[in-house]
């Protein structure tokens, strides 16, 4: 059994991702966010215990639906808020928004609005860091997020190969929520056999079906560990569920494209609720002030912030 | 909404009734006829049978057609190209989706080295009759990655059709053109269109492709205006009659192949050419036009007129509203430009009233 | 065991396809070809195990190594020879050359230079074909060749998902000669378990490791009948041995990137001196000199025939 | 073999000694003495570690530096050129080589969705030092998929430069300048340039990226010349003097960023610019210089000189000899487009003499 701090503090991040993104669907209304939002809520569990276990110089990359795992990494919240606002306080000074943040520093490498195309870019980043080991001596990982609609990709396999061919310090997670904007599964993968596919090209590979953040993070630690031992890739396919439109702030249940029955299986499994129940009343209290605080605090900074002056549109399209 | 033009040259141009409907609307009405028409045409890519049905313009199209004629796939962008290529070559005629132009850019490949060439290569013993719909984005946040027009990559490669209808009479005419077309065509959306209203006939017709259209006449300058620039442009002709100036307003519609003729009969009056593009202006269709404008005149004989362009800003498009704005040209930039153009560099200076609420500040989605 | 009337036309087409691609060879220096030659020889039984099981209005794609495959489903040998000198009476006038031998009324659907390019285009005709059967009650069937490099490629994966999930009446052919140009399949695979990974898709898979042509014609018979009948994709896995250089005329083991005993050990196996063997030797000695007659009557077409005229440069840039 | 220029100006302008090499050694230097220089230089693609090393252009290089620095792929272009972003954002300066230009329709959406924007889109914070080299397949059949210049294609896009050097010194010069540069740099070789000869320093040197050359001085006409075109201007200068004009040939070696400057300076100087691309016309570099030139001159109230450009058939390539050869432009093709521009149009018409053997015939291979 995971002890209390650890719990306390996966309960606190998957909470923060919750609220903050909460906290955006419920202000998205005033226009303050002129940006597309896919929110992770109902999700969290995955980016938490994936990053739980990573360094802080392990890198992850990531889809546009970002925001869970940025925060999870330890992206600068301020900064992101501010993004998303387009500020230029903003991570990418406004110039990026909700699809793309990034903050190399905290090892978010950044994220792609067009599907499957940061899967190769994070492979790179693992034979850079293969290479960097052997100097170094110390094994940095990178993880590597996509969703099932990723895996569809053709970029997906090459990298996959590639990095089993190299034995690359890379950890491939598929967040499968079974749905593609509104397509489910059935509709593009002709079976289920993902991780039995994965598993022939010499990778090891694990499959989560409960989306358990516990079972996520003692699995990234024990990938971990024999990734920096040299093992070459693992691949980790989440069950999961998005609980709101695929872009947007709102419930879309009513829209009638997925069953309702599922969703209260998952919202029954919901990890943030369970971790909460097994912490005592007043830690928890406790972190849902520091998270409530945190909240006020990078909206104020978000809202205060300016914006981008108008040269800023010319600075950085080339890089002296 | 937002109605484009208020006595459209749809109108007068074709003999049968009209109403008034969505460019979206206007598009999916030309799908539902082919369909009908044409056994052989079919419809699929990511998206087209969800219950949004590409902001609309397929909805109901399974019910009609049923799961054979229109389906959507999974995420392979690459492969499907070359599934709709391969499908031409056997003699249907596929219309595949890309909700974003960007995307195309997985699919180059099959685009250039294979439907471009297929008919060339092989003599004529091979015909590629396809339309590739794709759609470019803007406000709203899209970002680098979900706002590109890239059509002057398409109208480099021989072999392809490039066009960019902006009003709802042109979608659905040139769909129809493009789908009974036999080589691959390029058919370039403007998410920012598809609310707007404009006259269509009741009865199917067809807008050649090739042919550009005069879509106001004017003394003083023309002005050639791409897709969504076309609406800038169209409003930049009202600001600058405040001021005295008749402006030519014309849309290609094609882009490739392109017709010059109407063009340059415009400029030999005019005898000012201003080439608003909706994309970077490098190696883009602006630099196209010019260059062809001035061979022409050099061909001719006769002495080069002013020429002008404006596009999108040379960098990546950023999200942020006030930089984005900046990004693009619009009807106050493309006045003044005009404007400059027509009274001279020492013109004094005049700033256009702010335009009203527009179709980009409405848009807040859905993407 | 096979009939001698089997046995003969194997032998006559795989011999035909060796008489060509050595005269190819021998006239190569002549400069009447002035085009890069990938040939096939060693690798005749795919093409002809293959197409000889399948009927004329089934139809083929090839890579730019299309020599056998396009002579073995009946592509006309006069146009070939004449598209090989570039001649106006070629296939293709002239215009394709070499890599890209079409032949439509003959179901040779063309070739791409292009590795893996033609992988998908193969799969929306099979998807045509399946609409076809709709109303025609005839199921047509594709067959899709690529190497083992174009298996790396992303589309190919890409297709196979496609395939299955739609059950499209096509048979994927890896030629597996382990070579890519010059590069060893152990520096391209992660693994070697191709066909173990094929069949996570759910598609049936045959994987033939001796290139025997009368194997590869069962297996394909077999899977030509389970196609038609709607089983959806079939992939087959052919070992073999290319024995020349990967593009152009000549033997280039002296260049010491691959193993001479395997070499050897192929050619002890050779298809085309084994099914002689099998046969008296007057069928033999006739079969050999309609092929060596065909010879001559190609090549002398070929010669004969005209350049085409300037102006063909811009015709056929857009179909009317 | 071809030896490309007599004097060349890099002889002039260089102090240290030189030596007449290949251009593909001249590449070969580039790559031993930047990857000696910087261990954070590593070069990959395709058969870069097999025995024919690209054409020679690596061969070597894998025993230097090991195999962690020099080393094959598989036929994953995609992926690769991601894995090479991926790589250059983590602090690596990744030399990707493609065997063919047409090969990067496969990676397009990496180049210009990921390596163009990376850098901009997160405001400076992620560098992508990416040098991709890509060769320009041409002669022997090569045909419509072997043998495509398709960098207007990547001028079109912000954040991505684009350089062709023609000769030896600047195929060194500028592999070091990308090899330092802190942006993606499409490196654009030709087959046929391989072979050709040309004074190289001994010392290590930079050639600028965005620094056009002016390779022979004239009075009479500017011929702009890209990538092997340049052989065939400076071929075409010959038949040129022979008649008594005498043509300045300007290659600009950076396609982007373009360096305008030399080049209008020149057609102030002869009042009439041939651009003469190696590739297709239709929104190519050809459009974009000629644009330039008439807004420069429009600018600076100048008469616009007589513009003219010359490239690719606007057809795919054929690989029967005799349509390849009417395909491209040739030496005795530009002087006449050259002598045409200089005697007006009535003058009487004139036949260069037919070309001694080139690189062009002589090639017959390796591909
Ligand atoms: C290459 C590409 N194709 C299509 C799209 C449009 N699109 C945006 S999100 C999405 C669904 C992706 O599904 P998945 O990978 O499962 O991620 P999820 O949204 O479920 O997190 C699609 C099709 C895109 N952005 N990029
Ligand atoms: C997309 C692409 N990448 C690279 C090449 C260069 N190339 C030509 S043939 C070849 C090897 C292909 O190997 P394989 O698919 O096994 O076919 P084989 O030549 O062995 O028949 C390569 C890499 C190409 N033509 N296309
Ligand atoms: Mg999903
Ligand atoms: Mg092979």
């Amino acid at each position: 059994m995971y002890d209390q701090i650890i719990t306390a503090r996966l309960y606190k991040t998957m909470l923060l991702i919750r609220q903050i993104e909460l906290r955006i669907a419920e202000i998205y209304y005033t226009d303050a966010i002129k940006s597309p939002v896919h929110l992770s809520v109902g999700q969290e569990s995955i980016a938490v215990g994936v990053c739980d276990a990573l360094e802080k110089d392990d890198i992850v990359s990531n889809t546009y639906r970002c925001h869970a795992t940025y925060i999870a990494k330890g992206g600068n919240l301020f900064e992101m808020m501010a993004e998303l606002y387009g500020k230029a306080t903003g991570c990418a000074g406004g110039k990026a928004g909700s699809m793309h943040l990034v903050d190399i520093k905290n090892g978010v490498m950044g994220a792609s609005a067009v599907v499957g195309t940061t899967i190769p870019v994070a492979t790179g980043y693992a034979l850079a860091m293969q290479n960097e080991a052997k100097i170094t001596g110390k094994q940095r990982v990178v993880v590597a997020l996509c969703g099932d609609g990723g895996t569809e990709e053709g970029c997906f396999y090459e990298s996959i190969n590639f990095a089993a061919l190299r034995k690359l310090p890379i950890i491939f997670i598929c967040e499968n929520n079974r749905l593609a904007i509104h397509t489910p599964l059935e509709k593009r993968w002709a079976t289920d056999q993902l991780c039995e596919r994965i598993a022939t090209f010499g990778i090891k590979t694990h499959k989560i079906d409960d989306a358990d953040v516990f079972t996520i993070r003692d699995t990234m630690v024990n990938a971990l560990a024999d990734i920096r031992k040299g093992s070459g890739p693992i691949f980790i396919e989440c069950a999961t569920y998005r609980w709101l439109e695929h872009v947007g702030p709102l419930d879309d249940h009513k829209d009638d494209y997925r069953n309702t029955k599922e969703y209260q299986t998952w919202k029954d499994n919901d990890q943030i609720l369970r971790l909460g129940k097994m912490l005592d009343e007043k830690t928890r209290i406790q972190l849902e002030d520091e998270v409530a605080l945190t909240l006020q605090q990078i909206e104020k900074f978000a809202e205060e912030s300016p914006y981008p002056a108008a040269e800023e549109l010319y600075t950085h399209v080339y890089a002296s | 909404m937002f109605t484009q033009v208020e006595k459209t040259p749809a109108q007068t141009e074709q003999m049968s009734e009209t109403r008034l409907i969505r460019y979206v609307d206007a598009l999916r009405e030309a799908f539902e006829e082919e369909m009908a028409r044409d056994p052989k045409v079919f419809l699929f890519g990511l998206d087209v049978d969800d219950h949004k049905g590409i902001q609309g313009s397929t909805i109901g199209l399974q019910e009609k057609f049923g799961k054979d004629r229109v389906f959507c796939t999974p995420l392979s962008e690459d492969a499907m190209t070359g599934v709709a290529i391969g499908a031409a070559i056997a003699g249907y005629r596929p219309i595949h989706v890309h909700i974003r132009m960007d995307f195309m850019l997985l699919c180059m490949n099959q685009l250039v080295n294979m439907a471009a060439k297929s008919h060339y290569m092989y003599n004529g013993q091979v015909k590629v009759p396809l339309v590739v719909r794709t759609m470019i984005g803007r406000s709203w946040g899209q970002g680098g990655q979900h706002s590109q027009a890239l059509h002057s990559m398409f109208m480099h490669v021989p072999g392809l059709k490039v066009v960019a209808p902006a009003n709802a009479h042109d979608a659905k005419g040139c769909m129809i053109s493009a789908i009974r077309d036999n080589n691959p065509v390029i058919f370039i959306e403007h998410r920012l269109l598809y609310s707007t209203e404009g006259y269509v006939p009741t009865k199917s017709y067809e807008v050649p492709l090739g042919k550009a259209r005069i879509l106001t006449e004017g003394t003083d300058i023309t002005i050639v205006a791409v897709s969504h620039m076309v609406m800038e442009a169209l409003r930049a002709k009202k600001h600058l009659e405040s001021v005295g100036i008749n402006a030519e307003v014309i849309d290609p519609i094609t882009l490739w192949p392109l017709d010059m003729e109407t063009i340059m009969q415009s400029v030999k009056k005019t005898g000012k050419l201003l080439m608003v593009d909706n994309a970077w202006l490098t190696c883009g269709a602006s630099s196209e036009i010019l260059t062809r404008a001035m061979e022409m005149c050099q061909e001719e004989d006769i002495s080069i007129p002013s020429l002008a362009r404006m596009g999108f800003a040379p960098t990546t498009c950023p999200t942020t509203k006030p930089l984005e704005n900046l990004f693009y040209p619009d009807a106050r930039s493309i006045a003044v430009k005009a404007y400059q153009m027509t009274q001279g560099k020492k013109a004094k200076t005049w700033e256009p009233p702010v335009s009203a609420n527009t179709e980009i500040d409405a848009f807040k989605g859905p993407f």
